[in-house]
């Protein structure tokens, strides 16, 4: 069900921003604006993001003399990640369900897609396979886990996920070619293969990390970006937040809890399903540890918490943060300590704590309380001022 | 059919010794989640705390090499290493669960679950790698004792239907359930197990009532510590240690036991820990490609038609 | 003095049949304000608040409140919902929040505001706060056993346990509650409301205490059950244990205490004995609404 | 004519019997009160009507159709909504975010497949949402949130969220426990003018005997589970047995 | 073939070809962190003593005529660093930013063979050239080689070969074999290997073989279910840390009173991790600073003298593969990959401390001579001393054919000039 839906935003994609705006003039226009907005906004922000991280980055780091730059390559991975904690988040940070088992989505998403580019190479049917997998997985996998909540809720995904995983690296290896990985996929480029996935984009030479795979994953992120936003906005944002406020109370207000909570494990695990598919197209390869291990369910909780949950834009920039130092800060090698190397998840860890510790909300939340707090200082003096008048009415 | 008897036989026993390390770990981590209702994810860093600690304890106090033997030590009266660490690391365990309870849990009892799951994640995530930073990300060799008391447990013992067992597991499984044994007493059979429970769901009323409660909060933490670390020292003393032990070997297994036996409860945690080693006995003596997954699947149906576990309550850490 | 009473009087010059009352209702106050002050230098009064001040956040709720309890009364505070009556047992009994920033509060002569609440109750002051905090997760029986743990580790922990009243026996408040100990083994969580009520009130009166202060302990009760309280209620009361009863129906309240205060947004606006009240038509339309 | 019956209701824990055999009806329009000692089964006979508790034995019907052994969900969807004993609302949303969500599960039942559609398109929910505001006069603080309310408004918003399901059967357990008799009186007030306004049927479990014996039509009393007096006030005024087991010595 | 006489323009650009400016960038890309950091952080060394060496002249640099010390092909030698974390798809992103982002004309690696694959499929795609470390796994050169990568080090096949013989030598014929594997590719070959081998030269026959499961640590059960009166050698197809688990646990188990025990793969994590149980126990090694020919003996100079403590074999199959890539760009005359491949294939060298080998043009796997090891006695035992030789299996009696074997199933993938 949900992946068809899925599938036709794919289809809308190029025309995504147009109906929203066309119907902009309606009654409702203010948050329709806001639809619009949300997706112009990413547009842009899509089309800066690679030559920021890359070229800009990059020469910056020559400069300062250390080598802080992206790659090729990067900008599309952080996109999969970014559009995987997009579901996530609606599962851990509206819904509050806590899951260690979504790599078996984003996996077996993967392995599907990779095995479906052996009969038809096309990466859009793969995307479509893919996450069709992933849903038909979702269902039973959340039917029995929404049973429970909190640890055993967390517990029953992840022993889902593990099994998953042995299976892929001990006796399902004839299918997923084990621990020696899936490389031979065939993903032809977009357009019947016209388009090859490593062509640049622009005929500009020093634009080349816009790829066409980038293309292709920014225009997913968009498609990700406005069904996401469409969610926040429909019922089920509110549903999904009250669930995880007083989820007695959603019952008693006549909702059916269990379907509503199934369809925030379902729907975060379509995400996670499209980002798998992409994955493959994008990486060429698949390999259980990356796909089905609970270290990349764990990864996809850092992400979301990192950068900030019950949002949009929050996971997505959790998502940059955590690749860019994975991929970049750890091939850096500072003058004094010599090469990061190792040192990075250490760093990670650490970040992570804080984070948590004293942002709650964050790295964009705290971001947003700082501009908060700045623009309306006024008033907080204001509120000193006033009880400072107290102080003297006592004397 | 004697081959099948001694297989049987031999199932039981190593069921017997991989679960009382299962019990000891789901024990820790079920009091700190059935009394706080704190869920600690690193709770595997304490096992892996406990395993270095039992290593560089037995090093330096074997009395062939080390601190001991290089300031001129060469008899203690006891044989050296092993009987050190099995005093020093949960006494090492206990300290750090009381500063963990005092700095990382405390402030975060009044938040919601998840960012406590999340702090103490990331937590684990910093012991594991500063270990590796400090200490290396090499493997050392296990630290059985040769000799205990004189005794030598590094040579087999001969068993009826088993055949050689290993003498150490033997005395582990021995030294585990006393252990066991003494925290089940301890937290099941005091006024202090309820006063924690009570001060979790409402830590004012019970400040109320004139009891202080942060003083038996960090009393259950370190105590959960303290068996984490003792584990690992156990262990440390079968299998190589390594920074990765504290999730494969720790962690993750803790959880199966806990949400097998029952969050919150102490016997359950130690069915829970009995049933999952007789699992993977029984598989890898048999279906031995399949041992890990049937183990997951078997947690999986157990959430489903048992949710409460074997002896849990189903409200505790819902 | 108070800095309310002058504003009361003030705006209640409008009509005459006010002003007199509203000066009666400000001199008692005013009175019963030196009367404290002049105590506490004696320091014969059980407890004495003065000139308390307390916050919650920003939002300023006791405004430069007085009053003092004395030994062996039992004193009611009334006042309608939002006056203030919880806050003022709060800042007593040393919950936070909120957060006391001016004024003492003074227990059996001793500054206690700024003392820890385990450390307050041990002094023997105890609460039963409004919507009843039972133990959920602990059976009846266990709830109740609190109470003898919290005597048992004062004494362990060697604090300076000085209490002349001690409390009833579980075998005592299962007399005065025969229901709760039908329920003894029960999940406190699953009592019914009213039971849950009782098992707070019992826990109360199993304490050592010098000073019980009670926080709309009715609500939820059946009538009858209503009055086996107030029964009890002075039956602890004939003992020597001081109350302090905290309730919204003044009729109920009047029924036991021999005096009463009543605070209206964060301040004493009345002070006075049962009689006085009942006299005092005004102050039970304009705060009691009775 | 009857708009709720139920028929040999009984429920038990372990070896309680907190509802024993209870066969009453509730008429369309009228205020029906239940009352009772405490522990007498009243809270538990509301959770059995409103499927939080799988009765052990005996039948619930509303409105012709046997509703025993639906789900909460499926309860409030037939028409039936409660308030609760102590006010259970989502304290991190507005007030209006609150409303909304009852208001939304009784335009769209108990499951929509509508991810997609905007929230804002639903304009029927935001009317009722505005329109139980008013009722309880909370239309002034849509924006605050929730948890922040003094006691006494969350009650208020707590009855809101319940009217905003758009009930036939408003079911209230105690509405006016812990308010200040003013309040009580108020509150009383908006229960009998809703009952107006929206031709409510309101089953009411109370203490306060003033209140039941004002807004009361019939009068349910139990004891230990059973029923021991069904009538109009007068009637149950007078029964013997009601005296000793509820009112003792209450003089009204 | 080779690009003969003619500069780098002759060539169209290829993968990172042309390498513009004055520096020719190579890629490390070894385990920092995970179970193999510490073989990964010996075999940084062997690289950057390469580059050194490359750059500056000394160790092999002087005695190999190909190379000349002052760069290659004039261009100074540069490298980067990355952490596989022994984890494929981390190898893959850091080898993506070293080609991307660095220009990297080279990726060379290893350590689980999981690694090494991961990264010669990446590598044949991007066509940059890979150099395969540290990986032992049949699969490397059989099913899933490929044209851009080449390996130095002996496979699980060859270690069966190189055995076989001198376990039927020391325990004698028709013998019963009982085996444990890790259940991941290189574990599976690796048994099959033995398998096929101990029948066939020793007339040995196998009892049963057992998987596994990836990431065990307790093997008690798998071992407390070998039949001890039956069997006579045990083989335990564990590699690195797995094995320092399972070879201890079988000692304390006291299954070496009952038979012989065999690991057939050596490395020095394993040795040290297991010191105290590897007593006279047989497995095949890569190379030893033991070893007396000139090119050990300067290699092992030029590290111990570089950071003072003998060298792995990790170390040394590092040190080869940066130095053997130079060779062959010297060679070909330029870095254009195809030419540079063609340039290794096929090389016949003796020169790299195993005597003569041939880099075999058919999967690009090193035909050369296999060490057979035995663990010392702890006595004997010293920080840098834990195995002693028994034999240099000569590669006449090892290898196969093209047509045989893992190279049956090698297909390389195209050059990217056709
Ligand atoms: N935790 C809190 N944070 C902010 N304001 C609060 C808090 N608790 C109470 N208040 C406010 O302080 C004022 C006094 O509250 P308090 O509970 O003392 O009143 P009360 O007299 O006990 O009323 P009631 O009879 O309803 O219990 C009220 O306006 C209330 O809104
Ligand atoms: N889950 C449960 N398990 C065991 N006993 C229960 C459970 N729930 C309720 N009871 C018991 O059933 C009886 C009826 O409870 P109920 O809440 O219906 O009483 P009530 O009439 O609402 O009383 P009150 O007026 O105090 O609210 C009580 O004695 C209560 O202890
Ligand atoms: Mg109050
Ligand atoms: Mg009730």
């Amino acid at each position: 069900m949900t992946d068809r839906e899925v599938a036709t935003d794919g289809g809308a994609v190029a025309e995504s921003g147009e109906p929203a705006s066309a119907s902009g003039g309606s009654a409702l226009s203010r948050l329709r604006e806001r639809d619009d907005f949300v997706v112009v906004a990413s547009a842009a922000a899509l089309i800066v993001f690679p030559f920021l991280l890359v070229d800009v980055l990059g020469i910056v780091g020559d400069v300062i003399g250390l080598s802080i730059g992206g790659y090729t390559g990067l900008p599309s991975l952080v996109l999969i990640y970014g559009i995987i904690v997009i579901g996530f988040n609606l599962l851990l940070g509206y819904t509050g369900l806590l899951s260690f088992g979504h790599a078996a989505f984003f996996g077996s998403a993967a392995y599907s897609a990779a095995l479906f580019s052996q009969v038809v190479p096309s990466p859009l049917l793969m995307v479509v396979v893919g996450t069709l997998v992933a849903t038909l997985l979702a269902w039973p996998i959340g039917f029995v886990s929404i049973r429970r909540s909190g640890v055993y809720f967390a517990v029953l995904t992840l022993t889902f996920g593990q099994a998953l995983y042995f299976y892929a690296l001990g006796p399902g290896s004839w299918l997923t070619n084990g621990d020696n990985g899936f490389s031979n996929i065939e993903a032809d480029g977009l357009f019947l293969g016209a388009l090859p996935f490593d062509a640049p984009l622009t005929p500009l030479p020093f634009l080349d990390s816009y790829t066409v795979m980038y293309g292709f994953a920014a225009v997913s992120m968009l498609v990700a970006v406005w069904v996401g936003n469409r969610i926040i906005n429909s019922p089920y944002g509110l549903i999904f937040e009250a669930l995880g406020e007083n989820e007695e109370r959603v019952e008693f207000v006549g909702l059916n809890v269990f379907r509503y909570k199934l369809m925030a494990f379902v729907i975060s695990a379509v995400f996670a399903g499209v980002g798998g598919a992409l994955f493959v197209i994008h990486e060429q390869y698949i390999h259980p540890t990356t796909g089905l291990y609970w270290i990349q369910s764990g990864d996809f909780v850092i992400m979301t918490v990192l950068g900030g949950t019950g949002g949009l834009v929050g996971p997505v920039f959790g998502a940059f943060v955590f690749e860019y130092v994975a991929n970049v800060v750890s091939g850096v090698s500072l003058p004094a300590i010599g090469s990061i190397g190792s040192l990075w998840r250490f760093v990670l860890g650490a970040v992570f704590v804080t984070i948590v510790w004293v942002f709650p909300r964050g790295i964009y939340g705290a971001g947003e309380d700082l501009v908060a707090m700045l623009t309306d200082r006024s008033g907080g003096e204001g509120g000193g001022d006033t009880a400072a008048a107290d102080g003297g009415e006592r004397e | 059919m004697l081959l099948l008897q001694s297989e049987i036989a031999s199932i039981l026993l190593n069921g017997l010794q991989q679960g009382a390390i299962y019990a000891l770990l789901g024990i820790g981590l079920t009091i700190i989640l059935g009394t706080m209702e704190f869920l600690n994810l690193a709770h595997g860093a304490l096992y892996l705390v406990g395993a270095y600690v039992g290593l560089i304890v037995f090093q330096e106090t074997t009395l062939t090499n080390g601190f001991l033997y290089s300031i001129g030590i060469t008899s203690l009266g006891f044989d050296g290493g092993f009987l050190a660490a099995i005093v020093l690391v949960p006494v090492i365990g206990f300290g750090i669960g009381l500063l963990m309870e005092r700095f990382v849990a405390e402030p975060f009892y009044d938040r919601p679950e998840t960012d406590q799951l999340l702090v103490t994640f990331g937590l684990a995530l910093i012991v594991e790698e500063t270990i590796k930073n400090v200490i290396g990300g090499n493997t050392f060799q296990s630290i059985a004792p040769s000799t205990l008391f004189g005794v030598n447990v590094s040579q087999p013992v001969s068993l009826p239907f088993v055949g050689l067992f290993p003498s150490w597991r033997l005395l582990i499984i021995v030294i585990t359930f006393f252990v066991i044994g003494v925290t089940y007493l301890a937290i099941e059979r005091t006024d202090f197990g309820l006063v924690v429970q009570a001060g979790t769901r409402d830590s004012e009323m019970v400040r109320l009532l004139g009891i202080k409660i942060n003083r038996s909060y960090s009393l259950v933490f370190a105590l959960g510590a303290a068996l984490a670390a003792f584990a690992g020292l156990i262990g440390a003393s079968i299998q190589t240690i390594s920074p990765q032990i504290g999730t494969t070997q720790a962690l993750v297994p803790a959880f199966l036991t806990i949400v097998v036996g029952g969050a919150g409860s102490v016997r359950g945690a130690i069915a829970g820990g009995m049933v999952l080693g007789l699992i993977i006995s029984a598989m890898t003596q048999t279906y031995s490609q399949w041992a890990q997954i049937v183990l997951y699947l078997f947690v999986a149906l157990m959430l489903v038609f048992r949710p409460q576990g074997l002896f849990g309550t189903a409200e505790v850490g819902e | 003095m108070s800095s309310d009473a002058p504003e009361q009087s003030a705006d209640a010059t409008e009509t005459e049949a006010q002003s007199t009352a509203a000066e009666a209702a400000a001199e008692a106050a005013a009175a019963h304000a030196e009367e404290a002050a002049a105590a506490v230098a004696e320091g014969d009064h059980l407890l004495s608040m003065e000139a308390v001040d307390a916050y919650y956040g920003q939002s300023h709720i006791l405004r430069d409140l007085s009053m003092h309890v004395e030994e062996g009364e039992v004193c009611a505070l009334l006042g309608r919902n939002g006056a203030g009556k919880t806050t003022t047992l709060r800042s007593i009994a040393g919950a936070r929040p909120p957060d006391v920033r001016d004024g003492t509060v003074s227990f059996k002569g001793e500054n206690i505001t700024e003392r820890s609440t385990e450390d307050i109750s041990s002094l023997g002051i105890s609460l039963v706060p409004e919507e009843r905090r039972v133990f959920p997760n602990l059976t009846v029986e266990e709830n109740l056993h609190l109470s003898d743990v919290a005597r048992n580790w004062s004494n362990t922990f060697g604090r300076d346990v000085s209490m002349d009243h001690p409390g009833m026996t579980t075998a005592e408040v299962y007399e005065v509650f025969p229901r709760l100990e039908e329920r003894a083994s029960q999940k406190a969580g699953t009592l019914s409301g009213g039971e849950q009520q009782m098992l707070a009130i019992a826990r109360a009166l199993k304490q050592d205490t010098d000073l019980l202060m009670l926080d709309e302990p009715y609500e939820g009760l059946a009538p009858q059950i209503i009055e086996t309280v107030e029964d009890a209620i002075e039956q602890i009361a004939e003992k020597g244990t001081t109350i302090l009863l905290v309730e919204q129906n003044a009729v109920a309240a009047m029924n036991i205490a021999d005096r009463a205060y009543v605070v209206d947004q964060g301040s004493i606006v009345f002070a006075g004995d049962s009689e006085e009240l009942r006299a005092d038509e005004r102050t039970r339309e304009r705060y009691l609404g009775v | 004519m009857t708009l709720l019956r139920t028929d040999g209701l009984t429920k038990q824990f372990g070896g309680l019997v907190a509802v024993d055999d209870v066969s009453f009806q509730v008429d369309r329009g009228e205020t029906r009160a239940v009352i009772g000692p405490n522990g007498a089964g009243k809270s538990t006979l509301i959770n059995c009507i409103t499927g939080a508790l799988e009765p052990t034995a005996g039948s619930v019907e509303f409105d012709e159709n046997d509703i025993t052994n639906l789900s909460p969900h499926e309860t409030v969807q037939t028409g039936i909504s409660k308030s609760f004993q102590t006010a259970s609302i989502f304290p991190g949303m507005t007030v209006r975010e609150n409303v909304e969500i009852a208001a939304l599960a009784a335009e769209h039942g108990s499951f929509e497949f509508n991810f997609l559609k905007r929230l804002s398109g639903f304009s029927a929910v935001h009317e009722t949402a505005d329109q139980m505001m008013s009722a309880v006069g909370l239309l002034g603080d849509d924006d605050t949130e929730a948890g922040s309310l003094p006691y006494g408004d969350k009650r208020r918003l707590e009855i809101a969220i319940a009217l905003a399901s758009e009930p036939e059967l408003l079911l209230m357990d105690e509405p006016t426990a812990g308010m200040s008799p003013d309040e009580t009186a108020d509150t009383v007030d908006l229960v009998e003018r809703l009952q107006e306004e929206l031709g409510l049927t309101i089953l009411i479990v109370e203490h306060d005997m003033e209140i039941i014996f004002r807004i009361a039509d019939r009068i349910l009393v139990l004891n230990r589970g059973q029923v021991i007096a069904d009538g109009t006030p007068e009637e149950v005024q007078e029964s013997e047995r009601v005296q000793e087991a509820y009112l003792g010595g209450v003089e009204l | 073939t080779g690009g003969g006489g003619g500069g780098d323009s002759e060539y169209p650009a290829l993968g990172n070809y042309p390498v513009e400016g004055d520096e020719v960038v190579f890629g490390f890309n070894v385990p920092q962190s995970g179970s193999y950091s510490q073989e990964g952080a010996d075999e940084l060394r062997g690289y950057n003593l390469a580059k050194e060496h490359l750059n500056n002249g000394g160790g092999w640099v002087d005695s190999w005529e190909d190379l000349s010390g002052d760069g290659v092909l004039g261009k100074t030698v540069a490298s980067v660093e990355g952490d596989t974390a022994t984890d494929p798809d981390t190898a893959r992103q850091s080898a993506t930013r070293m080609i991307n982002r660095d220009n990297a004309i080279m990726i060379t690696g290893g350590s689980s063979s999981a690694t090494a694959i991961a990264m010669q499929k990446l590598c044949q795609e991007e066509k940059v050239q890979f150099m395969a470390c540290l990986t032992h796994s049949n699969d490397t050169t059989g099913p899933e080689c490929v044209r851009y990568s080449f390996r130095e080090m002996f496979n699980a096949y060859m270690t069966g070969q190189a055995l076989a013989p001198v376990l039927a030598e020391e325990y004698g014929e028709d013998l019963n074999f009982y085996q444990l594997y890790a259940d991941y590719s290189w574990g599976q070959t690796q048994q099959d290997s033995m398998n096929q081998f101990f029948t066939e030269v020793g007339g040995w026959s196998q009892i049963e073989s057992v998987p596994t499961p990836l990431g065990t640590s307790d093997y008690s059960s798998y071992l407390s279910d070998v039949p001890r009166d039956e069997t006579d050698v045990l083989v335990l197809n564990h590699y690195g840390l797995d094995a320092a688990n399972s070879l201890p646990q079988a000692i304390e188990a006291g299954l070496d009173q009952d038979m012989e025990i065999v690991v057939p793969l050596y490395n020095r994590l394993m040795a040290e991790a297991a010191a105290g149980s590897i007593d006279g126990i047989f497995g095949t090694a890569d190379w030893s600073w033991q070893l007396e020919d000139s090119a050990s003996q300067s290699f092992t100079e030029a590290f111990r003298s570089e950071y003072d403590k003998v060298p792995s074999y990790a170390a040394r199959l590092a040190y080869t593969q940066a130095l053997q890539y130079a060779a062959a760009c010297e060679r070909a005359e330029t870095f254009y990959p195809p030419e540079v491949i063609r340039a290794l294939e096929g090389y016949e060298y003796d020169n790299a401390g195993l005597g003569a080998e041939t880099m075999r043009a058919c999967d690009h796997q090193a035909q050369r001579d296999v060490l057979v090891v035995r663990g010392l006695p702890s006595s004997d035992q010293t920080e840098s001393r834990l195995l002693e030789v028994v034999n240099q299996t000569s590669r006449d009696q090892l290898g196969y054919g093209c047509n045989e074997g893992p190279a049956a199933e090698c297909e390389l993938g195209e050059y990217g000039d056709e």
